[in-house]
């Protein structure tokens, strides 16, 4: 059942060094405040998992929270690279970091086939691509009725899911609705999830016209932390828009590590919480 | 005399990427349900749809079907892409039911390198262990690439695109050529063309080399031929592009007028 | 793209002898009046696909429509048996009945695998059950990551798939909510999807609260037909609640081969249309 | 003093059928998802809900989570169900991502015939292809048995429900006995009970074989012996069921009230 607790307890009680934790979101609602909590407390040795690791995933790296890395796409959408990412991958810095590459749809069906209590998942993929020889969980099998050759990806289950959702009412039942990816099956493929949301209320209500809403009942959920704001700069459906600006300006701060670390520094380690951090970004580009 | 159909000025100048959006989004038959990747891709299916194909049903693995942006989305789960959606959609269901079950009729895809054989690399430069530059890698594409009825491919042409041997074979387009795709059982018929700034390739019927068979006005095969690293081969008859229509240059150029002043700040 | 026809026209056009057919619906949205068209126009030798054929199917069966049946669970639930289903089981009237049979897990993957253009679909399933010697479309194969026995279903693909819905709207588009079953996966199974639907309108949108609202786009539907009460004597949340006294009374039609013949002559056989035969019960122990 | 404490006066009748609800009620564990199979079962479940464990989450497999109908449903996809649901899922998502997934605390079946490791077959009577009686089949038990983190049973009593040999094996309980489960890597552990109108089975913690360990008030061991169709282990300790509360009477016989008064027309 889960307990709602702040943010900085949410985190503290369910993410450990060395864990393999998936920060889930495809553009909109990215777990960024959750992210910054995980650099604050100084995680080490994780290995993150997400399909599109942006420019939280560029932070965590950056400040050397993760040796691996488990993905699919990388890059800062409609930007370019990922500064810090590629650092790690290119020069070692901070750290080396071990990358486990798919493809989206190899991605999602071994988080569906974790959510699913599945050891593997299967799809027709990958035939052709190079994915397969430098990313040994991908094996093939034959379909026992067509002989067809199909993919087999071994389930993703993360010892931690992280997502940001619109709603939660007091007893922790979640609500999210729009752009919801694999955030569902995150949750679910995990030991541990912890959701952070805009508001609790007291009854959930999906607004009129609200598309593709998603549900997790508070029994799958470990905990629920109230961070309004908590997906900035991406967006919440509802609530505020994609801060592009931010994304746009992160290409400056991220190419150079002196320029990374002192924003880091300043905006996340030298904040106690989200609020803090966005009130440090006031008069700065990267502000909203 | 409708708008579709002014020419546009000879002296109106247009830029080689407005071309080859312009070019690509001819392509589009009206009504298909599009697998559409962002940047170029995204582009060119939007001006498709405001001009000649008002059916067609733009899909973006971000799990909106049906989208009607008003501008470009940045990223490729924009919220106006979930606003304006027919529906919305997980994403390990987009995979599954719409892109794997085989219903869409064509994917659009972007590439940082291409072979003769329309195979793709969007992974890395150099070596995949110590890259010169690391892509972001291949997001849904090595399955678009497979699954859709057909497949478009938009990329700037240059020797650094257009290599004998790709660092890194992300999607395959037609393998090895010939029935190279038989022979791995891919669903689709893969890459159709390749719409550059400089011309258009289409792959032979017979060995699927991509051949060139149109170019831009004002470029020649040679400029194409120098701008691709192998020996390209070029088509008895290479057409000439038509240019863009008045309609089309101005479309996609409030398009972009309009995407530029959203995503300025938020959007 | 979808056509707007008039549901006589829909079933000549989608449903043909020998074809595989799935009405599909979970209690809920049961295509009757799709199925009573099935009647009407005489189809022989279908083979039915069904998670939970319930009395349509028994309709169906009894109507000498059937020749074969793929199933999971087969009853008039909280009523009893289904009596022309086991007529034709047991005793082989009107005709004999091949019985394919499943489990619901392994049906509902099987659907899911057709849906997403796998050959075949994956669970954890059917271990120690005696269905798999009697059912030899249900295969085993190996884990190639853990070792574990699963169970391979050839994936469902219908030439045909009929729902009922709540709404279309003039394009052809389809919405329904509430228990929504495996309804989704059978028209993205099928080769050709024929909708019936409560309503077209011209624009969709879902009743506030309505629980798990799904939209088909037109370009997955071949056909839609409006029929009012369509799925009576189940039910249409939104719009009529289920019928329960006709599925008790349907006991007593069902278990005599002669008042289950002169019922259906009446009353399907012997009306033009569902309209007409929802007149035709005025008076009978199953009226409204 | 409150009213779930008040003892039912000795003379009050009820029926076995009502003993056998109550006793199946108690043992759900407030807090716990529930997996529940229409007739009994969902009697209980409701029951248990209605009394001592009103946080309990059903779950039917048509997909309605978190359920709190006011009225016992007809079948398993009653508007009633998802009306009042937390959430409703598709069929295909709730046997996969919940049920599969392994989710769920507790099963709640009942069944046609069940042999002495708490096997049931509701499939079919006689042989497969010539029965004396066809069943309705499996629906979701196969996987509720294996998936469940537990299993309990609900069935009426007698020689030809507990059977030596099941005509046809549809879902398994212990299989053969011992680690008969293990060995099959089923991911529950299976029945822990089976309630009767008669009394309590329990697996023998070794050999799992049900074993009488409680009767319900005026049944005595032997008659239960009589309506089971093997030679019934019995406990060295056979205690008898606390006979209903009036609170537990009371609640079932208004909970069965209100659901004949709405199944007699539309419901």
């Amino acid at each position: 059942m889960a307990q709602i607790l702040p943010l900085k307890e949410a985190i503290a009680d369910a993410v450990r060094d060395g864990d393999t934790v998936a920060l889930e979101g495809f553009t909109h609602l990215i777990p960024f405040a959750a992210g910054h909590e995980i650099i604050r407390q100084r995680r080490r040795n994780l290995t993150l998992v997400r399909m599109t690791p942006d420019v939280i995933y560029d932070q965590l790296i950056g400040a050397g929270c993760a040796s691996k890395l488990v993905f699919s796409w990388g890059g800062n959408p409609g930007v370019g690279s990922l500064h810090r990412l590629r650092d790690a991958v290119e020069k070692g810095w901070p750290g080396p970091l071990a990358l486990e590459e798919h493809a989206h749809a190899g991605m999602a069906t071994a988080y569906a086939a974790g959510a699913s209590g599945l050891p593997f998942g299967l799809l027709r993929g990958y035939l052709g691509s190079d994915l397969p020889k430098f990313n040994p969980t991908i094996k093939f099998i034959e379909c026992p009725f067509t002989g067809e050759r199909l993919a087999a990806l071994p389930a993703i289950r993360p010892d931690v899911s992280v997502i940001h959702a619109q709603k939660a009412d007091r007893k922790g039942n979640v609500m999210l609705w729009g752009v919801t990816g694999v955030q569902k099956e995150a949750v679910l493929a995990a030991r541990r999830a912890v959701v952070t949301v805009e508001e609790i209320v007291d009854r959930l209500e999906a607004p009129r016209h609200a598309p593709n809403v998603v549900i997790l009942p508070n029994w799958v959920v470990r905990s629920v932390a109230e961070v309004k704001g908590g997906a900035f700069p991406s967006y919440a459906l509802g609530y505020y828009p994609r801060n592009n600006a931010f994304y746009k300006q992160w290409d400056h701060v991220a190419r150079d590590r002196d320029t990374f670390n002192a924003w880091i520094d300043r905006h996340v380690r030298g904040t106690a919480d989200f609020a803090e951090f966005r009130r440090s970004l006031e008069g700065t580009p990267l502000n909203v | 005399m409708s708008d579709e159909t002014v020419p546009l000025k000879p002296d109106t100048p247009y830029t080689a990427d407005e071309m080859m959006t312009i070019a690509a989004a001819r392509m589009v038959r009206n009504g298909a349900a599009l697998f559409v990747g962002i940047g170029l891709p995204s582009a060119a299916a939007n001006l498709a749809r405001l001009t000649h194909a008002p059916d067609t049903v733009l899909i973006y693995e971000s799990g909106t079907i049906g989208t009607k942006p008003n501008v470009l989305p940045l990223s490729i789960g924009d919220g106006e892409l979930a606003e304006t959606a027919d529906a919305v959609v997980a994403v390990p269901e987009m995979f599954a039911y719409w892109l794997q079950g085989g219903r869409i009729d064509l994917g659009f895809l972007g590439a940082a390198q291409i072979d003769r054989f329309a195979n793709i690399n969007t992974t890395v430069i150099g070596d995949y262990h110590k890259p010169s530059t690391r892509l972001p890698g291949a997001g849904g594409a090595p399955e678009i690439a497979a699954s859709c009825k057909e497949v478009l491919i938009t990329l700037r042409h240059s020797p650094r695109a257009f290599v004998e041997k790709l660092d890194f074979i992300t999607s395959v387009g037609h393998v090895d050529g010939g029935d190279g795709r038989a022979k791995l059982r891919l669903p689709g018929k893969g890459p159709t063309s390749v719409i550059t700034d400089l011309g258009i390739l289409t792959p032979d019927p017979q060995t699927k080399e991509l051949t060139l068979t149109s170019v831009h006005p004002g470029v020649d095969v040679e400029q194409v031929k120098k701008a691709t690293g192998w020996p390209l081969e070029v088509a008895p008859q290479v057409s000439t592009t038509a240019p863009p229509t008045g309609a089309e240059l101005s479309v996609l150029r409030d398009l972009q007028a309009r995407t530029a002043k959203a995503h300025a700040g938020q959007a």
